[in-house]
């Protein structure tokens, strides 16, 4: 099973310091009690909402068996746009206003697990239409707004990725961050207009009433999904604070080869120290 | 030391510092413990110790990439402060605001002529003379003082020589009447006319008060100009016993 | 149900592999950094 | 601020009148684009249009407004490569020029070259796609504001990829996201400028002013963050 894998990477390097008390185990992993607990809970609520989302919740009136990617669609969506992107939106004016590196961090790797589940969005929303419209993809106002978000947020992405001064790239990838997500509402809002202003209506996802199991179905993907990604988010982070360290201690060594480079060459040149 | 404002008022041309002297403090011009600063994810700078006192002029020699280029773009403000501390002509060089006040009280002369090569010389000078908010008066004067006032001033800057473009960017760096001269290899790709001109700015800018950093292989030269010399490589200063003595080298 | 399936099938392998890469990435990371020093701003 | 900005920008028209980029390069380029979009719409499509009008005549808007957005990336592009050359970048920050000074500036320049482009281009749309003006103030007021949107979010994101090898591929990935709902905009209200409907028009209109002054207001206080140490 999928999950098992997720949960395995975050207990497996603990586990070992349980068995042994009193010996300290090498650290190797991004995991913690934290994740770890949050891994069991993603697990659980996988299982379950796989038991119920495929087999336990009836079919829809209208929908048929399609309406089972409501269960997955929508929370995924709901994580992507709401949930992660606001998160890089606070890290980044914090960023701006005080220079803090943990929200610099926790906006770049709540942007890269938002653009994985943005990229799910899509492509669940796509397999979704297909039955239910007839075509892959429709010039929905969602649609199109979610494409549009996407893109934004890989050149996101890609600015977090410039080779050049880390503090500049940093305050570079807030001020996108930034008015990044202010582009989302506008777009958003903007394909809204231009088809209420052709079409009256917008493509109802889900004609009938959601209820009883599959509002229950419903409510453990969203579990399922919030979980999964409180997961990833922290072992993201932990891996760009890890990240950071180790281009601390890089510098470090560069400094001191630069310093001996130095040595050498004043050695080398005959340069010796001039007089005041 | 000599009254600055003497040569500044009999030729508007001539350079001069901003009453530098006047104010009377003998406070450091430039002050750097262990400042690190890197270009991309470089250390150019790694650890520099350096006091510059008031009126000082200073040589700064050493091989290539020893870091001389990123010693004076820190002097002025542009490169950032990785750590360290450093402070110039008074400002906290570590926060931003003071690396904005120090760049408007520095001129630099590097390698690039910051000159757009569509306008011609004199669009250029007027150009940055009012993005400087420099004295506009002194713009006649200073390009006939470099030579620039004749066929040259309404020739476009990508027609001119290396050289010439030289000449240019210093008559703008002058018209900005710096506190604090930070001078790049001045004497690469000039006549010996532009040479002598760059001798004597930089005894001018000494006796008019302002301290001036000259990064340059051309020792013999420079040397003549430069109370003192600082030799730099890999990113570190090399002349540590001379640290501290530096306020009454002038 | 086919539609259903591989949508289920995306969502779950693409996260499972995401997931598998970090703890890698986290792991390989660790390795590069003296022992006291992996732990993070919590 | 205001200052600094009319330095600015003059500085960047002065360098545009004596290069001669934007006549010699930018205009041809979109006269191209639009000739293109004819080629590529195959020639038994174009007479069947809706309401009598050719399917060329019917996109117009669309192409008109498109072939200005590539061409708007090239100015934009333009704008920050006189920067680059010759360490001019840094120059402007020792200047001490106000951030916000320099980017109303910089968008300044760039807005009145795309007004000329539109005008240009506009021209040569309406000529070869075969349209008719019926709202002429609703028109320009579009033409006006969707310029004004389109060089003040375009320096914005321009500026982020200043001073970097990499300018030229990463700034059209992060513009045109931006741009997209500009591009939207400027299309329905043109299309109510050209085909009637002149009450949609408006509404978008002012969709395209309150994007321009949200994007001025983002520049002018964002600006300074990104020139630092760039």
């Amino acid at each position: 099973m999928t999950a098992d894998q997720i949960a395995d990477g975050s207990s497996s390097g603990l586990s070992v310091e349980d068995r042994a008390p009193g010996y300290k185990a090498p650290i190797l992993s991004t995991g913690s009690e934290a994740t770890r607990v949050i891994g069991v809970i993603a697990l659980l609520s996988t299982a379950a909402m796989l038991a119920f989302g495929l087999l336990i919740s009836p079919p829809d009136l209208f929908q048929g068996d399609s309406v089972r990617l409501f269960y997955l669609h929508v929370p995924v969506a709901i994580v992507a746009l709401y949930l992660a992107f606001t998160i890089t939106l606070i890290g980044s004016v914090i960023h701006l206003v005080n220079g803090s590196t943990f929200w610099d961090l926790l906006a770049g790797a709540a942007a890269e697990v938002g653009v994985v589940f943005l990229g799910l969005t899509l492509v669940t929303g796509m397999l979704w239409g297909r039955p239910t419209w007839g075509s892959y993809w429709e010039w929905d106002p969602r649609l199109t707004s979610t494409a549009v978000s996407f893109v934004l947020y890989l050149g996101y992405l890609a600015v977090r990725k410039l080779d050049m001064d880390p503090a500049a790239r940093s305050r570079r990838a807030a001020v996108l961050g930034i008015v990044g997500f202010a582009n989302t509402i506008i777009v958003k809002y903007s394909v809204s207009w231009w088809r209420s202003l052709h079409q009256g209506s917008t493509l109802k996802p889900l004609d009938s009433q959601i209820e009883g199991l599959m509002m229950f179905s419903f409510a453990l993907g969203l579990v399922s999904m919030l979980s999964i990604f409180a997961w990833l988010v922290m072992h993201r982070f932990r891996l760009a604070w890890l990240q950071h360290r180790v281009d601390a201690h890089r510098l470090e060594a560069a400094l001191l080869e630069r310093r001996s480079e130095g040595e050498a060459g004043i050695a080398k040149s005959g340069l010796a120290p001039g007089g005041a | 030391m000599p009254n600055p404002s003497k040569i500044s008022n009999d030729d508007p041309a001539a350079v001069s510092g901003r009453d530098h002297v006047a104010s009377g403090t003998d406070a450091p011009i430039v002050q750097l413990q262990e400042a690190v600063s890197l270009i991309g994810q470089f250390p150019a700078l790694a650890g520099v110790n350096l006091v510059v006192g008031p009126g000082e002029v200073v040589l700064i020699r050493g091989p290539n990439g020893a870091g001389k280029s990123t010693l004076l773009r820190l002097c002025s403000g542009l490169a950032s402060l990785t750590s360290g501390a450093g402070r110039i002509l008074g400002h906290d060089i570590s926060d931003r605001a003071g690396r904005r006040a120090v760049r408007r009280e520095v001129g630099l002369l590097g390698h690039a002529t910051s000159l757009y090569d569509e306008l011609t010389v004199e669009q250029n000078i007027r150009f940055w003379v009012g993005a400087n908010r420099s004295d506009e008066t002194m713009v006649e004067p200073v390009m006939h003082r470099f030579g620039l006032d004749g066929r040259l001033r309404s020739v476009r800057v990508a027609g001119l020589s290396a050289g010439q473009r030289r000449r240019t960017a210093m008559a703008i760096v002058v018209c900005r009447r710096p506190s604090l001269w930070l001078l790049d290899e001045p004497h690469s790709g000039l006549d010996e006319d532009g040479r002598t001109l760059v001798d004597d700015l930089v005894v001018q800018a000494a006796q008019s008060g302002a301290t001036v950093l000259i990064a340059s292989h051309e020792v013999d030269r420079v040397s003549e100009l430069a109370a003192r010399t600082v030799v730099i490589a890999g990113g570190r200063v090399h002349t540590g016993e001379q640290l501290g003595d530096s306020t009454d080298a002038s | 149900m086919n539609y259903v399936l591989a949508g289920y099938t995306i969502v779950f392998v693409t996260l499972a592999l995401y997931s598998l890469q970090m703890v890698k990435r986290g792991r390989d990371l660790s390795r590069q950094l003296p022992e006291q020093e992996r732990r993070f701003l919590d | 601020m205001l200052r600094d900005a009319r330095l600015v920008a003059a500085k960047d028209l002065r360098i545009e009148w004596s290069s001669k980029v934007l006549t010699a390069q930018v205009l041809p380029f979109g006269f191209l684009v639009l000739i293109l979009f004819g080629f590529g719409i195959s020639p038994e499509r174009i007479v069947q249009g809706k309401d009598g009008r050719s399917v060329l005549e019917d996109v117009s808007p669309a192409l008109f407004w498109l072939a200005v957005l590539f061409s708007a990336l090239l100015a934009l592009g333009r704008s920050f490569a006189i920067e680059a050359d010759d360490g001019n970048l840094d120059a402007l920050q020792l200047a001490g020029l106000e951030p916000a000074g320099v980017f109303l500036g910089k968008t300044a320049a760039v807005a009145v070259e795309l007004a000329v482009l539109e005008v240009v281009v506009g021209s040569g749309a309406l000529l070869l796609y075969g349209a008719t003006i019926r709202h002429w103030l609703l028109l320009i007021v579009v033409l006006v504001t969707t310029t004004l949107a389109l060089s003040g979010a375009g320096i914005l994101y321009a500026a982020l990829g200043a001073g970097l090898r990499v300018r030229d591929t990463l700034v059209p990935l992060l513009v045109l996201p931006v741009l997209a709902p500009v591009l939207l905009g400027a299309t329905r209200a043109t299309e109510a400028a050209l085909f009637g409907a002149a009450a949609d028009g408006w509404s978008w209109a002012g969709f395209l002013g309150a994007f321009s002054l949200l994007y001025l207001g983002a520049g002018i206080l964002l600006f300074g963050a990104l020139l630092e140490e760039s």
